[in-house]
C-alpha cells in the first residue's frame, strides 16, 4: 500500500530539523558572502584549479571505486557473523575515522615508505608509491572506507535475511542472491555509503599532504590546491574561498547525478 | 522436467522445540502435510529446502544424500539441491515488480531472459494477473500477491516442490482457481510435493498421501481418505469435522463414563479392555433439551442406567454454521450439528440429552505414537 | 594608535621591576615552539605577576586569519611578514618589530642515501627533493637561493610547511630538502649542511603588542622582553639569527 | 526463523574483504611499529595529553548529543518525504563532508567571528563563540553531523513505514510510533550513525584549529595536540604518535561501550 | 468499553481501481465483509482506519466525523479514531516480544505498565500461547504469530474494532478455538467490527451482517445467511457452495441454452423476459456418463427436445474431495457432487448428461449493481 507520504513523524520535530540545517547550511552562506566576485572566475579557471579539480574527480572516483570493491565485502562479512566478531571488525574499521587524517598519512607513509619492510619489498620491484597518484588514492581510500563499510553495514542488518533465505528456496545461487536480493535490498545503505564515501575522498586533506604530498598536476588534489591558496602569504584568501566553491559545486553536482541513477528506494 | 523421490529423516532443536519426523514421496507424488499451528511443518519444509541445519538425520533428494546431521560438511546449498520452497510468508521481492518476481526463479536457473520472461507472462496470466505483471508487490492485494509466490514457485519446475500452506488467503472462487492450476501444474510434470496445509479440503483435491504431524513427532500416515475417515488423534478428526471421542473395550462394548455403544460388529481390531476411540458425524448426534429444573436429579437418575447410546451433557457454546448450528457439549466434548431452527432455546449451561445410532460410529483403536516425548492424542 | 599612548611606562628596560601582572595570551608560530616556550618560562620568572597562557602555536596563516576574526590575543609573533602585514593592515597592530631571522639549510637523510654534498646536487635527476610550496614562507626563500645559485630543481612535491618536508626526508622519502636551519637543530634523524648563498636569503620573524589587548603593559614587556638580551639569547641558542 | 548464521554471502568475497582490513589495519600496525617504547608512558600521561584527552571526550560527547538531537529529526524529515526533497535535502547534507575541514572552520569564523553581521550581534550581547570550548562543539557538531544524518537515513528508508502504519492503526500517537516502533527498527542505522558521529567529532582537526583556535586546556582536543607535537620543531614526532595511539585506544573503549549498551540487532 | 457506529461512504483510488463502497454497521454489530482477491476489502479497511486518505466520501464513528474527502483537514489521526485494524499481513513489530507486543496497545492507550502486562499475559493464555510470551515473533510459527496479532488487536478494546482475515492460516482446531475467542470477545465488549473473511463458515459464525465488494464496488449486502441462500452474483454463490446459472424467463419457464425449467411457482419476483438466475447445490444434480461416440449425435438429437431439468455437456475437471468427488462440467458451468465410486470412468472432455429437479431450485432475479463501471455479475 502506498503509505501517507509524510509517515508518522511528530511535527514539532520540524524545529530541530530546521536547527540542524541551518547549521549546515548558514556557515555556507558566509563562505559565499566572503566570495570575491570580480576574481572569481578567473581563479576558478585558472588552469591550476581545473587540474586539481579534474585530479580530485579522478582520485575520488577512483578511491570510491576501490572502496566498493573490497567495502561491499567487507560489510556483507561484518553484517552477517555473530554479534562478537561484529562488535570487533566494527571496531577496527572505525579505527581510521578516529585518527586524525594527518596521523593517518604519517601511518600510511611508515607502511609504504622507503624504510619500510613492504616500502623495501615493492622497491625492489621497482614500485615506489608515496609522491603518486596512486598514493592519494590509497590515502583517500584509507580514509573513506570504513564510511561505506558502516553505512552499509547497518542496512544489511536491518533489511534481515529473510529475503535471502527466499530466493535461495527458489534455487538461486550465492552470486544471484547478492546481486538481486542483498544489494538491491540494501541500496539505500550502500547508496549513503557511496555518497559518504565519494565526498570524504574528495575532501581529503590531512593524509594526502603527508603520504601523497602536494605536486602540482600529480598529487596536488583540490583541497591541497585550497589550502595552498590558503596559506599563501602572498596571495588573497578570495582564491581559496573560490576553489573551495568550485569543489563543492562540482562535488553536489556528481553526488546529485549519482542519486538519479536509481531515484527511487525499494520500498 | 520430472520430480525425484524424496526420502528424509529430519532431526531439528528449536529452543525448547524439537523436531523429529520422517517424511517420504515417490518421484511425482504429491504428499499433504497437516498439524496444529507450530506443530514444526514450516520447520520440517525449512530443512528440508536446506535453510534449517539438521541435528540428527539425513535428506535425499533421488539417489543423492543432500543433508546429514550426522555429517555437517555434507550440507549441500538450498540452490544446488533442486528444492525450491514457498515458505509461508511469501516474502515477495519488495524492489522487483510481480513479473520479475516470478521470472527470478527461471533466471536464477540460467534460463535466458526472453524464455524466463515468456514463461512469467504465461504464469501471471494463469493465476489471473493478467495485465499486473508490472505493478510491485506493495501495489497488489494479499491475495494477488499471494498468487504471485505462488506463480514464483511453480515457475522454477525443480524435482521437489515444497508448498507452506499456498492457499490460505485465497477466496474460495479464486482459490478453486489456482488449486486447479496447481493440480495440473503438479500433475503435468510429474513434480513431486509436499504441501503443508490446514484445509482438508486442499489435502484432497491434491495429495495422494498425508502425513499427520503434532508436536514435531509424525502421529499418522497414510491415504488421504483413510485418515480422514479413520483419524488416530484429535487433531485428525478436527480436519475431518468429526468427533473423536476415546473410551474403552468392556464386555464387548465401548464404554466412556456413563456412555456405553455397542461395537456392532467392528471388534475385529478391537482388543478386550484396550482404549478405542467413538468416530462420528457431528450431524449424526440427536440432542433434546433437558428441563433445567431436573439436571442434577436427571444426572443422579440416569447415572449408571442410561440406555445404550444416550448421555446428558451441558452446552458449552453454540457457533452459527452456514448449515445451521453447532452445539458443543461437554463431557465429553462432543459437537453436535442441528437445523437453524432446532437450536431454539439453548444457551452455554443448559442440560441436554445426546444419542447416538451405533451404526453411525467407527471405532478405531488408540495407538500412542512411538516416539517417548509425544503427547498423548487427546479426546 | 598603540597602547602605548595609554600605558606610561610602554617600554620598561628588562628587569626592571615595575607593578606587571594579569595573564598574557600570545599566539606563534609553529616554527617558534622551542624558543618561546622557554622564552615564556623566563618571563614568567622576571615578572613574577605575569601569567603566561599557554602559547597557542599554529601556522601564521591560520593565526592571522583568527586574529582579524576576533580572537582575544596580546601579542603575535608571525614567522613570515607577509601574516604580520595582513593584521597591522587591518588595523589591529601598529609597530610590528623583527625579533629573528632564519635561513635555510640543505636537509638528507641519516647516511646521506642521495650523496648530496652542495645545492647543485639537488638538480640532479636521480635525487629527490622535497620543498615547501611558493605560497609559503619557507617556500618563497627556497625557490629564491635555488634561483640566485641558477640550479632548476623538479621538487616531487610542494610541502604545506617545514615539517611536512621535514617528515618525508626522515622517513628517507627524499633524499634532501630545504628547511630552517631552527628546525634540524635538535633533530638527531637527519643531517644537515648549509649551502653557499643562504646567508643572502633570509627570512624574518616580526612580533607586535595587539591594539586592544586586555593587558597593554604585559604585551609590551613582552615584546620587549623577546627584543631584548634573555630572549635573544634563547633565540640565537635555538640557530636563529639576530634581527 | 532463526537463518544460517553465514547468511548466503559467496565465500571468494572473503578475499576482498580480507584486503578491505589489511588496508585500515596495517598502517596502524606501522605506526605501532615505529612507537618510542620507552617514553611512551611519559608521553601519554603528560597533564597537557590528559587535558585535551578529556577535553576531546567531552566536546565529542557534547557534540554527538548536539548532532543526535537536530540529527535525528532531519533524518526522519528527509526520510520520509517525497524523492525530489529529500534528494535536495541529502545534497545540503552532504555539503559539509565535501568541504575541506579548514574550510569549514573559515566558514565558521566567517559566520560567527567579529567581522560578521551575527557575530555582532553576538558580540553585543556579549557572546563571543570563536575560541572558545563552544565552537569546538560547534565545529564537531558541522563535520559531524552529516555522517549521522546519512547512515540513519539510510536505515529508515530501508525499514519502510509498514511497521508505522500497524502501530498507528493499533491506536499509537506519533511520539509512541516513534520511540517504540521507527527508531528501534532502524537501530542499527542510528547506531552506526552515532558511531560514525562521534569517531568524526573525536577525530575533527581542520575546522577546530581555525574556528576554535589550538589553546591548551580550553580548546586544545587531542587532534590538535598531536598536530602540535608533529609540527613543534625540536620535539620528537615520538610525541605526536603516542597521542594517536592515546587518542586511538580511547575511542576504540568508549565506541565499544557504545556497542554493548545495546548488542543484538533487532531482527 | 462498549461500540459505537460506524457509517462510512469511502471512495479511494490506487492506480487504475477505484473503491467505491458505502459500509456501516450499529454499535455493537458485528459486519463481515467479503469479496474476490483484489476487490478492495483491505482497501476499505485502510481507510476507515485512516491509513489511506479518502478521495471522496465521508467517515463517521459515533457521531463524529473522523475523514471527509471533500474536507482535506478533517482527516483524524489513526491514533485519535478509536478505530483499530489487525491488517492481512499482521506486521508484528519484530523487535518486541510476544508479550510486548500484545501490551503495545494498551500502553499506547496510556494504560499502566502493570496493567497491561497482565493484560498481555492473560491474552496470550486465551489464544493458546502461554508460556510463548518472551519469544520474539521471528521464534514463533505462522499460526502463532497470526494468533499474537489477533491478541494485539483485541487487547486495545476500541470503539470501532477492523479485522482483516484474522482466521487465515490457523488449523481447523485452533482455528475453531480462535474464533470462539474472537466471538466471546466481540459480544462481550460490544464492540462494532467489520471481519474481511474469505470463509462462510468464519462469517457465519462471526457476523449478523454481510457486505459484499466486488472490484470495488459493493454487489450485495444482507443478513449473512440470506446472502448465503440467495447469492446475487457468482462469487457470492462460490462463497454459498453454490451452483448459480443465470438465464432467462420465458413462457413461465426458466430458460438458459437447451436447459429449461419449470418456476415452480417462485414466479412472483420474476418478470417475463427478464434475467434470472437459478441457484442449486451441486448435490442436487445427478449426471450420467453419456457413450461418447455417439456425444455428437446426442447433442443434436437431444438439442431441442431434452425433457425438463435435463441438458448434456463435458466433463471439464475432475477433483477429490472430502466427500467424494466434484465434477466441474460446461457448458454451462455447473459443479456436481459424487460420492468417490460414482466418478469411475470420468475424465475431462467425457460428454454427461445432467438432470437437475426443479424442486431444488431456487431462481433469483439478477440485479445488476447500480454503479455505472461495476462488473456483470458472472453465470
Ligand atoms: N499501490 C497500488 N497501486 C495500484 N493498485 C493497487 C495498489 N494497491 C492496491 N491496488 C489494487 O487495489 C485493489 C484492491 O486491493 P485490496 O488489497 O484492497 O484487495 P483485497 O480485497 O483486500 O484483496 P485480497 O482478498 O486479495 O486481500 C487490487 O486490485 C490491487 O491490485
Ligand atoms: N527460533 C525459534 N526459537 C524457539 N522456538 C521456535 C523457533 N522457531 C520456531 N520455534 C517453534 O517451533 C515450533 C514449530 O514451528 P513451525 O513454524 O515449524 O510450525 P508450523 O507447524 O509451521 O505451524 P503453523 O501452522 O502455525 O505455521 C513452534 O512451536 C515454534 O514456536
Ligand atoms: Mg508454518
Ligand atoms: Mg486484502
Amino acid at each position: 500500500m502506498t503509505p501517507a507520504r509524510a509517515g508518522f513523524v511528530p511535527q514539532v520535530l520540524l524545529i530541530p530539523a530546521i536547527v540542524g540545517l541551518a547549521l549546515l547550511v548558514l556557515p555556507l552562506a558566509a563562505l559565499v558572502a566572503r566570495v570575491d566576485w570580480p576574481t572569481l572566475w578567473a581563479d576558478v579557471s585558472s588552469p591550476e584549479a581545473l587540474s586539481a579539480l579534474l585530479l580530485s574527480l579522478g582520485t575520488g572516483a577512483v578511491a570510491t571505486t576501490a572502496c566498493v570493491l573490497v567495502g561491499v565485502p567487507l560489510a556483507l562479512v561484518i553484517a552477517r557473523s555473530g554479534p562478537r566478531l561484529a562488535a570487533v571488525l566494527r571496531a577496527v574499521v572505525t579505527v581510521p575515522l578516529v585518527l586524525p587524517p594527518m596521523v593517518g598519512g604519517v601511518a600510511l607513509l611508515f607502511l609504504f615508505g622507503r624504510t619500510s619492510w613492504l616500502g623495501g619489498v615493492l622497491g625492489e620491484w621497482g614500485l615506489r608509491i608515496p609522491f603518486t597518484t596512486t598514493a592519494v588514492v590509497l590515502a583517500q581510500t584509507f580514509v573513506a572506507l570504513p564510511f561505506l563499510v558502516l553505512a552499509l553495514e547497518g542496512s544489511l542488518r536491518t533489511t534481515g535475511t529473510g529475503y535471502e533465505q527466499a530466493a535461495a528456496a527458489l534455487g538461486a545461487g550465492r552470486w544471484t542472491i547478492l546481486g538481486r536480493v542483498t544489494l538491491p535490498l540494501a541500496s539505500p545503505g550502500l547508496v549513503a555509503g557511496i555518497v559518504l564515501c565519494f565526498a570524504r575522498a574528495i575532501g581529503e586533506f590531512g593524509a594526502t599532504a603527508l603520504f601523497a604530498g602536494n605536486s602540482p598536476g600529480v598529487t596536488q588534489t583540490m583541497p591541497l590546491a585550497i589550502y595552498t591558496a590558503f596559506n599563501g602569504a602572498g596571495v588573497s584568501q578570495g582564491t581559496a574561498v573560490a576553489l573551495a566553491l568550485l569543489l563543492l559545486v562540482t562535488a553536489i553536482a556528481v553526488l546529485l547525478l549519482v542519486r538519479a541513477w536509481r531515484p527511487g528506494s525499494p520500498r | 522436467m520430472s520430480g525425484e523421490t524424496l526420502d528424509a529423516h529430519v532431526v531439528v532443536r528449536r529452543g525448547v522445540f524439537r523436531l523429529d519426523a520422517a517424511i517420504a514421496a515417490d518421484a511425482g507424488e504429491v504428499v499433504a502435510l497437516m498439524g496444529p499451528s507450530g506443530a514444526g511443518k514450516s520447520t520440517l519444509l525449512a530443512a528440508l529446502a536446506g535453510l534449517v541445519r539438521l541435528a540428527e538425520g539425513e535428506i535425499r533428494v533421488g539417489d543423492r544424500i543432500v543433508d546429514s546431521g550426522a555429517r555437517r560438511r555434507m550440507h549441500v546449498q538450498p540452490s544446488a539441491r533442486r528444492v525450491v520452497l514457498l515458505s509461508q510468508d511469501a516474502r515477495l521481492f519488495p524492489h522487483l515488480t510481480a513479473h520479475e518476481n516470478i521470472a527470478f526463479g527461471p533466471r536464477a536457473q540460467g534460463i535466458v531472459a526472453s524464455v524466463a520472461d515468456a514463461e512469467a507472462d504465461e504464469w501471471l496470466w494463469r493465476v489471473g494477473l493478467d495485465g499486473m505483471g508490472r505493478r510491485r508487490p506493495a501495489e497488489l492485494s494479499g491475495g494477488q500477491q499471494q498468487r504471485v509466490a505462488i506463480a514464483r514457485a511453480l515457475a522454477t519446475t525443480p524435482a521437489v516442490l515444497l508448498l507452506d500452506e499456498p492457499l490460505t488467503s485465497l477466496d474460495p472462487e479464486t482459490g478453486d482457481a489456482v488449486r486447479a492450476v496447481l493440480q495440473e501444474q503438479l500433475a503435468s510434470t510429474r513434480t513431486t510435493a509436499i504441501v503443508a496445509t490446514h484445509d482438508a479440503v486442499d489435502a484432497v483435491a491434491l495429495a495422494h498421501r498425508m502425513v499427520v504431524l503434532e508436536e514435531g513427532v509424525v502421529t499418522q500416515e497414510g491415504a488421504v481418505r483413510d485418515i480422514l475417515s479413520s483419524p488416530a488423534t484429535g487433531f485428525a478428526a478436527a480436519v475431518a469435522g468429526l468427533n473423536r471421542v476415546t473410551g474403552r473395550v468392556a464386555d464387548g462394548r465401548w464404554e466412556r463414563g456413563g456412555l456405553s455403544l455397542g461395537l456392532g460388529g467392528q471388534d475385529d481390531e478391537l482388543r478386550e479392555g484396550a482404549e478405542a476411540a467413538a468416530v462420528f458425524r457431528p450431524g449424526a448426534v440427536r440432542l433434546e433439551r433437558v428441563d433445567a429444573t431436573t439436571w442434577t436429579g436427571t444426572l443422579r437418575l440416569t447415572a449408571g442406567r442410561e440406555a445404550a447410546g444416550e448421555w446428558v451433557a451441558r452446552v458449552v457454546r453454540l457457533e452459527q454454521t452456514p448449515a445451521g448450528v453447532r452445539v458443543h457439549t461437554d463431557p465429553p466434548v462432543v459437537a453436535v450439528d442441528l437445523a437453524p431452527d432446532a437450536a431454539l432455546g439453548l444457551a452455554p449451561g443448559v442440560p441436554v440429552q445426546l444419542r447416538l445410532a451405533e451404526t453411525n460410529v467407527r471405532f478405531l483403536p488408540v495407538v500412542r505414537p512411538a516416539s517417548a516425548d509425544a503427547p498423548a492424542p487427546e479426546s | 594608535a598603540s597602547q602605548a599612548d595609554s600605558s606610561p611606562t610602554a617600554t620598561p628596560l628588562p628587569g626592571e621591576t615595575e607593578e606587571l601582572g594579569g595573564t598574557l595570551t600570545v599566539f606563534a608560530a609553529a616554527s617558534l615552539k622551542a624558543a618561546f616556550d622557554t622564552i615564556a618560562e623566563e618571563f614568567e620568572q622576571a615578572n613574577p605577576g605575569v601569567d603566561i597562557l599557554p602559547i597557542v602555536y599554529d601556522g601564521s596563516s591560520t593565526l592571522a586569519t583568527q586574529l582579524i576574526e576576533g580572537a582575544p590575543v596580546d601579542v603575535f609573533a608571525s614567522a613570515d611578514e607577509a601574516n604580520m602585514k595582513k593584521v597591522t593592515d587591518a588595523g589591529l597592530a601598529t609597530g610590528a618589530e623583527l625579533f629573528a631571522t632564519n635561513t635555510l639549510v640543505v636537509v638528507v637523510p641519516t647516511g646521506n642515501p642521495g650523496e648530496v654534498e652542495d645545492l647543485s646536487d639537488l638538480g640532479d635527476d636521480s635525487v629527490t627533493v622535497v620543498l615547501c610550496a611558493p605560497e609559503v614562507p619557507c617556500g618563497a626563500a627556497s625557490r629564491t637561493l635555488l634561483d640566485d645559485a641558477g640550479v632548476v630543481v623538479t621538487p616531487a612535491s610542494l610541502e604545506q610547511n617545514v615539517t611536512a618536508v621535514l617528515t618525508k626526508v626522515a622517513a628517507d622519502e627524499a633524499d634532501a630538502g630545504l628547511v630552517y636551519a631552527t628546525d634540524v637543530r635538535s633533530r638527531d634523524d637527519v643531517e644537515s649542511f648549509v649551502p653557499e648563498g643562504a646567508a643572502d636569503v633570509v627570512n624574518r620573524y616580526p612580533l607586535v603588542a595587539l591594539a586592544d589587548s586586555a593587558n597593554p603593559d604585559a604585551a609590551a614587556a613582552f615584546v620587549a622582553f623577546v627584543r631584548g638580551p634573555e630572549g635573544q639569547a634563547i633565540l640565537q641558542d635555538l640557530g636563529f639569527g639576530a634581527p
